[in-house]
C-alpha cells in the first residue's frame, strides 16, 4: 500500500503539472529539480532543464541516491551541454528560458520574493542567504513559478525587501522598470496553489490540498486572499507519479 | 617556458593570498569549492579579505566565522544543504567575530562582472535586477538607459580580484591546467583575477595537459602558484574524482549553530590537523573511498594531428 | 530527445537561409571556414544576405561576386594569402555586379557585438578604436562616457545574426557538436544567432559526443539543421582532418582579377560542379590526400565518472 | 656562402630586435610571425605570442613549410593555449600585452595607420580589407611596432583614413581621445627604421637599410622627414640570424 502524499509531495505534483512539454526550464533544486525529473517522466519528456552552474540536460540524473545539488557528479554525466553560467544566463537574458522555478523567505500579494534581508539591509534582523540565481530567474523568464512553504509570517502584505520581482506593485510596474519576462504565473506554497491574475497581477486562490480549505488558507496568509470562482481541490499525484517522486527523493531528504 | 610554480599550499597562501586581498573562490557554485585553500586562509589568519564568488557553499561562512573577512561581494552565501549560514548571519547581523561588509549581486550580475573584467572593459549592461531592490542597496550598480531605445538597465561594473582560487582537476607544474563539469564562473574568475592560484587533484606532464590546448583554463603566466593537494575540493564534488560529502555540510550547519559550536568546529578540523592531509587523516580512508566513482565515463580524444 | 536534424547540404541551405538573411560566417578566422555551405548559397543564387564575420579569407568575397550580398558586417575583407578581395573592391568602388553596403568593425568589436548578442544584453563597451575613424565611419557604435571615470568609451551595439554557420570536427544528428583549434567568435556567434547551421566533418553517435558535454559548443535546440559534408571547409583547414590548401586561395585571387575571370572560376568550380562532392571531385583524391595530417596528436580523455 | 639579406629579411630581423625576452606579443602574420620565431630562438626564449584567432604559443610552430596563417594546423599544435578572440582581446584591453605588430597600406608621421579606404570612404577609391585585429592591437597594446613596405604615395602627410590610430595629430592626442596604450614606438620600413620621438611623437628616421641613405629614405617619405642626430646604418642579421628566418620561410613566400 502506497503512503498519501506530503505536502511536499504535493507541491512537486504541481510544479510539474506548470511544465509543458518542449519547454526550456531553469530548474533550481530541491522541490522543482522533482519536479522537473517527473514532468519529464511523465506528460513532458521533451523538456530541457536549464541549471546556473552551466548544466542543460534532457533525462533527469541517473541516481541511486537524492540530488543534494545541481552541481552533483549525476547531474553532470549524460548532460546536454556542461558550459558557464555566463552562457546558460545569456540564454535566460535573450529571452531563451519558457519557466523558472524560485522560492523564498517572504513573498507578498504581487509575487515579490525576499531571500535577502529581514529588517533593516543596512542592520538586518535576519540574513538570509541572498538572490543566487533567483533574482535573474524572475526578472528575465517568459514565465515564473514561485514555490515555498506557506506561513502567515512569510505571506506578507508586502515584502521588506525585494530581492526577486514580481509584479512590483501591481499592473504596468515590470514595463515601467523595464522587466522583460513575464513575472510569476503560479505561486505553489505547502497548502495549496494561487494563480497572478493577468489583469490585476494578484495571487488569487486557484486550489488548497487536501485537508485544506479556503479558510485555513485565508489564515495562513497576510493579506486578504481573492479566490478564483472556480477553487477547488488540488489534484493529488497518481501512485504512479507518486513512485516516480519518491524514486528521486528516496530518503525523502526534500520531500518529507 | 617558465620555472616550475609548484609550492606547497602553506607556501601559497602565504605568498599568494595578502591580508585585505580580494579573493574570488566557489566559482563552479556546488563543485570543485576549493576548501583545502580556505582552510590553509583561515590558519594563517589571514583579515580583512573580500570575498568574492557567485554562491560559496560553505566555505565562506566558514572564512567569515574565522574572522578572515572584512567584506563580501557574492550572489549568495549560506550552506546548499541547509540554507542559512550561521556565521554569515552573527556577522552581518550583531558583528560577531566581527562587522562584515555585504554587496549583494546575483549570479547573473556576478557573472557579468568578473566577464567585464575578463574583458578588461569598465561594465556590462543588463536588464537583469531593474526593479530589485539589490539594484538599490548594492551602490556599485548604477541605473542608466539603453542609448539607442531609452529603456531602463542596470550597469554592472568590472570586478578584478586580486587573487582568484580555482581547484582543478589536474595541471601542470607551470600552471597550465584542465578544469571540467560546470564551470560556473570559473573561466571569468581567472582571467579576470591579477593572479590565480591553482589547486589541483593531479599534477600531470606539461606535454599531456597542452596535448589539449582548448581545455586549458587559462594563459599559464597569470597563474601564481601551482598547489597539488588531493581531495583538495572535499567535501565539494569533483567531476571523475569525488561526489560530494552531504554529511559535511549537514553537521557543519549543526555544529556551527552557536559561535562557541563554530570555534569547537574550527579547532577539530581546520586548526587541529594543522594541514589538509591531517584533516584527510581525521575523515580516514574509507569515509573517502566511499566518495570515489563507481564507473568511469571517459570522453573521447580529439586530434590535434598537422 | 528530439528527431534527427540531419539533411543534405542543398535542403538545409534551402531552408535555413532564406534571401535578405543576415548571415554569419567564418567565426573562427582562418580555419574552419563554410565554404562548401558558401558555395551552395551561390548556387540557390540567394540575394540580399547580411555577411557577418570577422576576416572571412575569400568566401565572403566569393559570396560579393556572385551577387548574393547586399551588406557586410566584418573587420577584414579579403584573401589572407593574396591580400585584396577583387570582388569586394569592385562591389565597393564601382557597385559590381551591385552596390554594397558596409559596416566596418575590428576583431574585438565584432567579437563584442556578437558576445553582447549571446548575453543577451544590448551593448559592451571598450575602449579600441577610441580615435579610429571605424568609430566615425560605422554609425551602428555609439560615443559614449564611462558613468563612474568619465573617461571616453566606445558602445559596441549587439548583433544577433539570422543564422551562424559553423564548419565542426564531429556531430550527432541531433545537433550536439564538437569544435577544437582557435574558436576565435565562434561560441560567441553560435550562441548569438537566431538558430545555427551546423556542417560537420564527420557524424557521431549521440552518446560518442555527449561523453563530453563541456566541448558541446552550444544547445541543440539552436541547430536548425545538421549537414554531413566532409572536407566542407577546404581549401581552409580544419584542425586534425587537414591543411589549408594555400594554391586555392592564390589561384582565386589570380583568376578573380576581372569580374569576367571571376565569373569563369565561379563556372569552373561552384555552379558547373553542382554541389561539392562534385567540386571535390574535380580537385581529384591526390590532391585532397596531400592536405590530410601526416601525425596524429590526440589529447588526454577526461573522466566525467560518478 | 649564403646570400645576403632581402630588404624583407632585414625588416624581419629589426623587428625581432624589437621583442624583449618574457614579453607577451601580440604576433598577427607574414614578418611578424617570422620575427617572433627569430626572436624566440635568440635572445627572447621568453617571450610569448598571443594570436587573435584565440592562441598563445612559446615556440614557435614546427614547420617543415611556411605558415600562410595564424590558423594553419602547425600553429596550433603545441600552443599553450586554444581559446577564443575575446578571451585573448580581453587580454589585450586589460593592458596585458607588451608588445604588438601591425602593418597598413599608408601611414603617416604620427603612425596613424590606413588600411581601410583610399579616397572617400563613401565612394572609395580603393577599398582595402579593413582592420581584422589591426586596429585593436594600434588601440590598445602598450607598445606598437608598424612594419610596412616603404613608397612616397604609402607614406603620407596625413592618412586619408585613420583605422588604427597611432600618436594622432601629435603630443597628448591618445590621452584626449581616451586610448590606454602607448601607441607606435618604432616603424620598419623596407628601407630604413623609425623611432617616435617620445616628445613630439613623429616618427624620426633611426637607421637606413645597406644600400639606403638618408636622402633615399627622404625621397620615398611623404613628410619632410626628420633624423636622428646618431642615424647610422641598420644592423644586418647574422648568417645564423639568416638561416632561421629562411628556416621559417624556406619558400620565399613573406621575404623574398
Amino acid at each position: 500500500m502506497t503512503l498519501g502524499p506530503t505536502a511536499r509531495e504535493l507541491m512537486v505534483a504541481a510544479a510539474a503539472r506548470e511544465i509543458r512539454d518542449g519547454e526550456r526550464v531553469f530548474v533550481g533544486m530541491r522541490l522543482p529539480i522533482l519536479a522537473f525529473a517527473l514532468a519529464q517522466r511523465t506528460h513532458a519528456p521533451a523538456a530541457l532543464g536549464l541549471f546556473e552552474n552551466g548544466l542543460v540536460r534532457a533525462a533527469p540524473a541517473d541516481l541511486d541516491g537524492t540530488l543534494y545539488t545541481m552541481s552533483d557528479p549525476p547531474n553532470v554525466a549524460g548532460a546536454l551541454w556542461s558550459t558557464t553560467t555566463a552562457n546558460i544566463m545569456g540564454l535566460l537574458e535573450q529571452g531563451g528560458v519558457d519557466l523558472g522555478f524560485i522560492g523564498g523567505a517572504e513573498v507578498d500579494r504581487y509575487g515579490n520574493l525576499n531571500t535577502s534581508y529581514v529588517g533593516d539591509p543596512r542592520q538586518p534582523r535576519v540574513k538570509l542567504p541572498g538572490s543566487g540565481g533567483g533574482a535573474d530567474i524572475a526578472c528575465l523568464s517568459r514565465r515564473v513559478v514561485i514555490i515555498m512553504p506557506q506561513a502567515r509570517h512569510r505571506f506578507v502584505e508586502q515584502v521588506g525587501y525585494r530581492t526577486s520581482p514580481g509584479h512590483g506593485d501591481g499592473p504596468g510596474w515590470r514595463e515601467r522598470v523595464g522587466l522583460p519576462g513575464g513575472g510569476p504565473a503560479t505561486l505553489i506554497t505547502t497548502l495549496g496553489v494561487f494563480r497572478f491574475d493577468e489583469q490585476s497581477k494578484e495571487a488569487v486562490l486557484a486550489s488548497y490540498h487536501p485537508g485544506q480549505s479556503v479558510d485555513t488558507l485565508r489564515a495562513a496568509t497576510g493579506w486578504s486572499v481573492r479566490v478564483a470562482p472556480d477553487v477547488r481541490e488540488t489534484p493529488v499525484p497518481t501512485d504512479a507519479e507518486l513512485a516516480l517522486v519518491r524514486a528521486c527523493d528516496p530518503q525523502g531528504v526534500w520531500t518529507r | 617556458m617558465s620555472a616550475s610554480k609548484l609550492v606547497s599550499l602553506r607556501d601559497a597562501i602565504a605568498r599568494v593570498v595578502p591580508d585585505g586581498a580580494s579573493v574570488c573562490m566557489g566559482t563552479a557554485l556546488e563543485a570543485a569549492i576549493p576548501f583545502a585553500a580556505g582552510h590553509e586562509i583561515i590558519r594563517q589568519g589571514k583579515r580583512d579579505l573580500t570575498l568574492i564568488g557567485p554562491i560559496s557553499d560553505m566555505l565562506f561562512d566558514q572564512l567569515i566565522g574565522a574572522g578572515a573577512a572584512g567584506r563580501v561581494i557574492a550572489a549568495w552565501v549560506g550552506n546548499v544543504s541547509a540554507g542559512l549560514g550561521h556565521n554569515y548571519r552573527r556577522a552581518t547581523e550583531q558583528g560577531e567575530p566581527h562587522p562584515l561588509a555585504v554587496a549583494d549581486h546575483s549570479n547573473l550580475t556576478l557573472s557579468l562582472a568578473l566577464l567585464a573584467g575578463s574583458l578588461g572593459v569598465p561594465y556590462i549592461p543588463t536588464r537583469s535586477l531593474l526593479g530589485s531592490d539589490i539594484a538599490a542597496t548594492n551602490h556599485d550598480f548604477r541605473a542608466a538607459r539603453d542609448p539607442w531605445s531609452g529603456a531602463p538597465l542596470l550597469l554592472v561594473p568590472a570586478l578584478r580580484p586580486d587573487v582568484t582560487i580555482v581547484h582543478v582537476q589536474r595541471a601542470d607544474a607551470l600552471g597550465h591546467c584542465h578544469a571540467w563539469g560546470p564551470l560556473g564562473v570559473t573561466r571569468e574568475a581567472a582571467l579576470a583575477a591579477q593572479r590565480v592560484l591553482v589547486v589541483a587533484e593531479e599534477i600531470w606532464p606539461t606535454g599531456r595537459i597542452l596535448a589539449d590546448p582548448n581545455l586549458v583554463l587559462l594563459p599559464a603566466f597569470k597563474v601564481a602558484a601551482v598547489v597539488h593537494e588531493p581531495w583538495g575540493a572535499f567535501p565539494s564534488p569533483l567531476q571523475g574524482y569525488y561526489g560530494r560529502d552531504h554529511a559535511s555540510f549537514a553537521q557543519y550547519h549543526a555544529e556551527s549553530g552557536t559561535f562557541e559550536g563554530f570555534r569547537a568546529w574550527l579547532d577539530r578540523w581546520v586548526l587541529g590537523p594543522g594541514d589538509w592531509p591531517g584533516f584527510l587523516g581525521l575523515l580516514g580512508p574509507e569515509r573517502l573511498a566511499g566518495l570515489r566513482p563507481r564507473r568511469r565515463l571517459p570522453s573521447e580524444p580529439l586530434d590535434y594531428g598537422v
